[in-house]
């Protein structure tokens, strides 16, 4: 029966947030016209040189997604830290790594999914082969819910403070580096005709194991900034 | 072992010298920084407990 | 609403000492509660009565001492604890984009579900007839109320009450007072801090005041 | 005895004596074993045969490179330790590390790229070791940066702690992934700046240096700590003795 009322508690916390993000549809939209206009600017920023461009697309796609990500990041808690409701997360009694877990799985339905859908189109921007796109949509794929995992311990760690915006940056950006360096270079190598299991392989072990600590020190994190 | 032919380092006096000057710096200012926060915290303190006692 | 009365639940604070921004708010306060008794705490602003709630509920740690749920630390506990309390605090803790039923499903969905439907929960705070109504249109004490109506739809024994009755008019405190009274009356606790004076005729109430 | 005295030194009072004792004599160890390594790194130990005088930088560059992992072990550990079993002396242990390991990374980035420039003719080059470097000092800006933004010191510490943790996991994927994308993108073409085998000569000057950092970062760090002790017992008695006994 206590396990019956958790999924309840996991999946009704999942379903509020796509309520609130619905009525809030334009703010919802924000990331994916970040993503978006980023990747443009750049063929404007270095030259439209097909070879250039295919050559930087994938890093360049990638790094408009991080960022993308970590704009969105900031609201995940922060609505729900100023109503009081984030205090009622921690007082449950529901595991807190678990509601956590929900809420950054709305997070990415939310904010990642769409980067997600729209980067093939990006991917054809950029020039990039079809080979490439794919490899590109499966790293975005594995890659964002880490990006989501990863970014709610910082968000967790500044969402009490005035200024958590600059501060979440420099927290979660240099942890981003090996997502960054594995998903870019899976991208490349797949453009170049190349196997990229490896590379694959090892995005999902950052999967694995972001999906497995992230909750914990979200939470733990969440304690300290409510205290 | 030559004054000037050790200061000269082979040709890369300009390189050894800024790297170990600026460890230098670094390490003095590690020490110096923690004294001067120490003795500025306890006058600081001082001063509030003697402000406190007045006020009593 | 509570737990049948037969289990002895206790609350228990040993020692606790608060410390906020090098002034200590107090020192080697203890107390203990037990089903239906009721705590008041009282004191002047800043003299740590939120602390002293927010400490009970766990959310912030002692400087030293202790809170004990049936004889254990309730930071061992952790949703052992909290399964069997309900906190209101200062911020109403309700979504303003959400309706009052949707609010309060949340709510329920974060304890262990009482028997009372949401319906007869807005009903009891005098809500009935606004469960699809954004909460965000209504008023301050609606707001407040609805808030208080949470503590309905969890089977929760300890109620732990920030300031239950701000933003209340007569009426309203009226009704919250018969709630709490009758929580008390089925065994419950209740932990509060209030400006109003708070009437509860028929239950024990301790009075702790935190400015002495 | 061994208990006692651990518990001894949770107390900050005690702590704050017995670190003021043991300073000094840190000090004048550190100082010693300096001079050492000077002595033997820059005068007895002969230039390198591929880069001359100028490798002479490797006694500063590689000591403080491997403190600036050291000490984010440290703090993460220390948190650690402070955030579970809630032991002050951990906290400020771990609070205080963090502007010294980074400003050791700093001087491994300047000295290595000090280092680099006569080596590659550039002032940077993305090399491994150095990116990790630099991701390192991101990281412990990260960690400072944090603590300098939450006001509650204990909240501070506890919220360091969590991200010194997150942040130790890490390290190594980001240390392995730099090595992989480093010998990706530019092929094994850098020199590297430790050899496989390093001669007598060089090892021991570079071990002395090694050593008198550590002891150095120990000394230090107390330092740091005692202010931190007294930061936090401000409103205490023995502190206000403390303060108008000087």
């Amino acid at each position: 029966m206590k396990r019956h009322s958790l999924i309840r508690a996991f999946s009704l916390l999942i379903r509020r947030d796509f309520i609130l993000a619905m009525r809030h549809r334009a703010e919802m939209a924000n990331p994916l016209l970040f993503f978006i206009l980023v990747t443009s600017l750049f063929p404007l920023g270095i030259g439209a040189n097909p070879r250039l461009l295919q050559a930087v697309g994938p890093g360049v796609i990638w790094v408009a997604a991080l960022l993308a990500a970590l704009l969105s990041l900031d609201g995940v808690f922060r609505s729900d830290f100023e109503d009081g409701t984030l205090e009622q997360y921690l007082l449950s009694s529901h595991p807190v790594s678990l509601l956590v877990l929900a809420k950054v799985l709305a997070h990415w339905l939310i904010t990642g999914l769409p980067l997600l859908l729209i980067s093939p189109l990006l991917g054809v921007f950029l020039g990039l082969p079809a080979a490439g796109i794919q490899i590109l949509f499966i790293t975005l794929l594995l890659g964002t819910p880490v990006l989501s995992l990863i970014g709610a311990v910082g968000v967790a760690l500044t969402v009490g403070l005035r200024k958590g915006g600059m501060i979440l940056s420099l927290l979660v950006l240099p942890l981003y580096v090996p997502l960054l360096i594995f998903a870019s270079s899976a991208v490349d190598t797949a453009a170049a005709g190349l196997p990229v299991t490896a590379h694959l392989s090892l995005i999902a072990a950052l999967l694995v194991l972001a999906l497995s600590l992230s909750p914990f020190a979200t939470a733990a994190a969440l304690r300290v900034s409510l205290s | 072992m030559n004054l000037t032919e050790f200061l000269h380092m082979g040709g890369y006096a300009f390189y050894v010298w800024t790297s170990y000057g600026i460890a230098l710096l670094i390490l003095l200012a590690n020490v110096v920084l923690p004294l001067r926060q120490r003795r500025k915290l306890l006058t600081d303190i001082a001063r509030t407990a003697r402000r406190a006692r007045r006020e009593t | 609403m509570t737990d049948s009365g037969t289990k002895s639940y206790s609350l228990e604070a040993r020692a606790l000492e608060c410390v906020r921004d090098d002034r200590t708010l107090f020192r080697d306060l203890a107390f203990r509660l037990e089903p239906g008794q009721a705590l008041l705490l009282e004191g002047r602003n800043g003299s740590g009565k939120t602390s002293l709630l927010r400490i009970l509920c766990g959310i912030r740690l002692p400087d030293a001492g202790m809170i004990a749920w049936c004889g254990t630390d309730i930071q061992r506990l952790g949703a052992d604890y909290y399964q069997h309390t309900a906190y209101v605090g200062h911020r109403d803790g309700i979504k303003l984009d959400l309706t009052p039923m949707e609010n309060l499903a949340m709510a329920r969905a974060l304890g262990r579900p009482s028997d009372m439907t949401l319906e007869a929960a807005l009903a009891r705070v005098d809500l009935y007839g606004f469960e699809d109504v954004p909460t965000r249109n209504l008023s301050a004490g609606q707001q407040r109320r609805l808030a208080l109506a949470r503590l309905l739809v969890t089977d929760a024994t300890l109620w732990i009450l920030d300031e239950p009755f701000t933003s209340l008019d007569v009426h309203g405190i009226r009704v919250i007072e018969e709630l709490l009274e009758a929580h008390a009356q089925q065994g419950g606790m209740l932990a509060v801090t209030s400006h109003h004076a708070v009437n509860l005729q028929r239950s024990p109430v301790h009075r702790i005041n935190l400015s002495a | 005895m061994f208990n006692n005295f651990f518990h001894k030194l949770a107390s900050p009072k005690y702590f704050y004596r017995i670190a003021g004792a043991w300073i000094p004599w840190l000090a004048a160890t550190c100082l010693l074993l300096f001079l050492a390594g000077l002595y033997y790194g820059l005068v007895v130990a002969p230039p390198d045969y591929q880069q001359g005088e100028s490798y002479r930088i490797m006694f500063v560059h590689v000591p403080a490179a491997w403190m600036s992992m050291f000490i984010y072990m440290v703090m993460a550990v220390t948190g650690g330790i402070g955030l579970v079993w809630r032991m002050k002396l951990a906290e400020v242990i771990a609070i205080s590390s963090a502007p010294i390991g980074a400003s050791f990374t700093f001087l491994a980035l300047v000295t290595g790229s000090f280092w680099g420039r006569p080596m590659w003719g550039t002032w940077w080059v993305w090399d491994a070791r150095l990116t990790s470097e630099l991701i390192l000092l991101f990281l412990y800006l990260g960690v400072i940066a944090l603590h300098g933004a939450i006001e509650d010191r204990r909240n501070a510490a506890r919220a360091v702690a969590i991200l010194a943790l997150v942040g130790v996991i890490n390290i190594p994927i980001i240390h392995y992934s730099v090595e992989w994308w480093n010998t990706l993108h530019q092929g094994p073409t850098v020199t590297k700046f430790d050899k496989p085998s390093i001669h007598i000569s060089m090892l021991i000057p570079l071990l002395l240096m090694a050593l008198a950092f550590k002891l150095y970062y120990a000394f230090v760090v107390l330092m740091r700590a005692r202010c931190e002790v007294l930061e936090r017992e401000r409103s205490t008695g023995w502190v206000r003795e403390l303060a108008e006994a000087k």
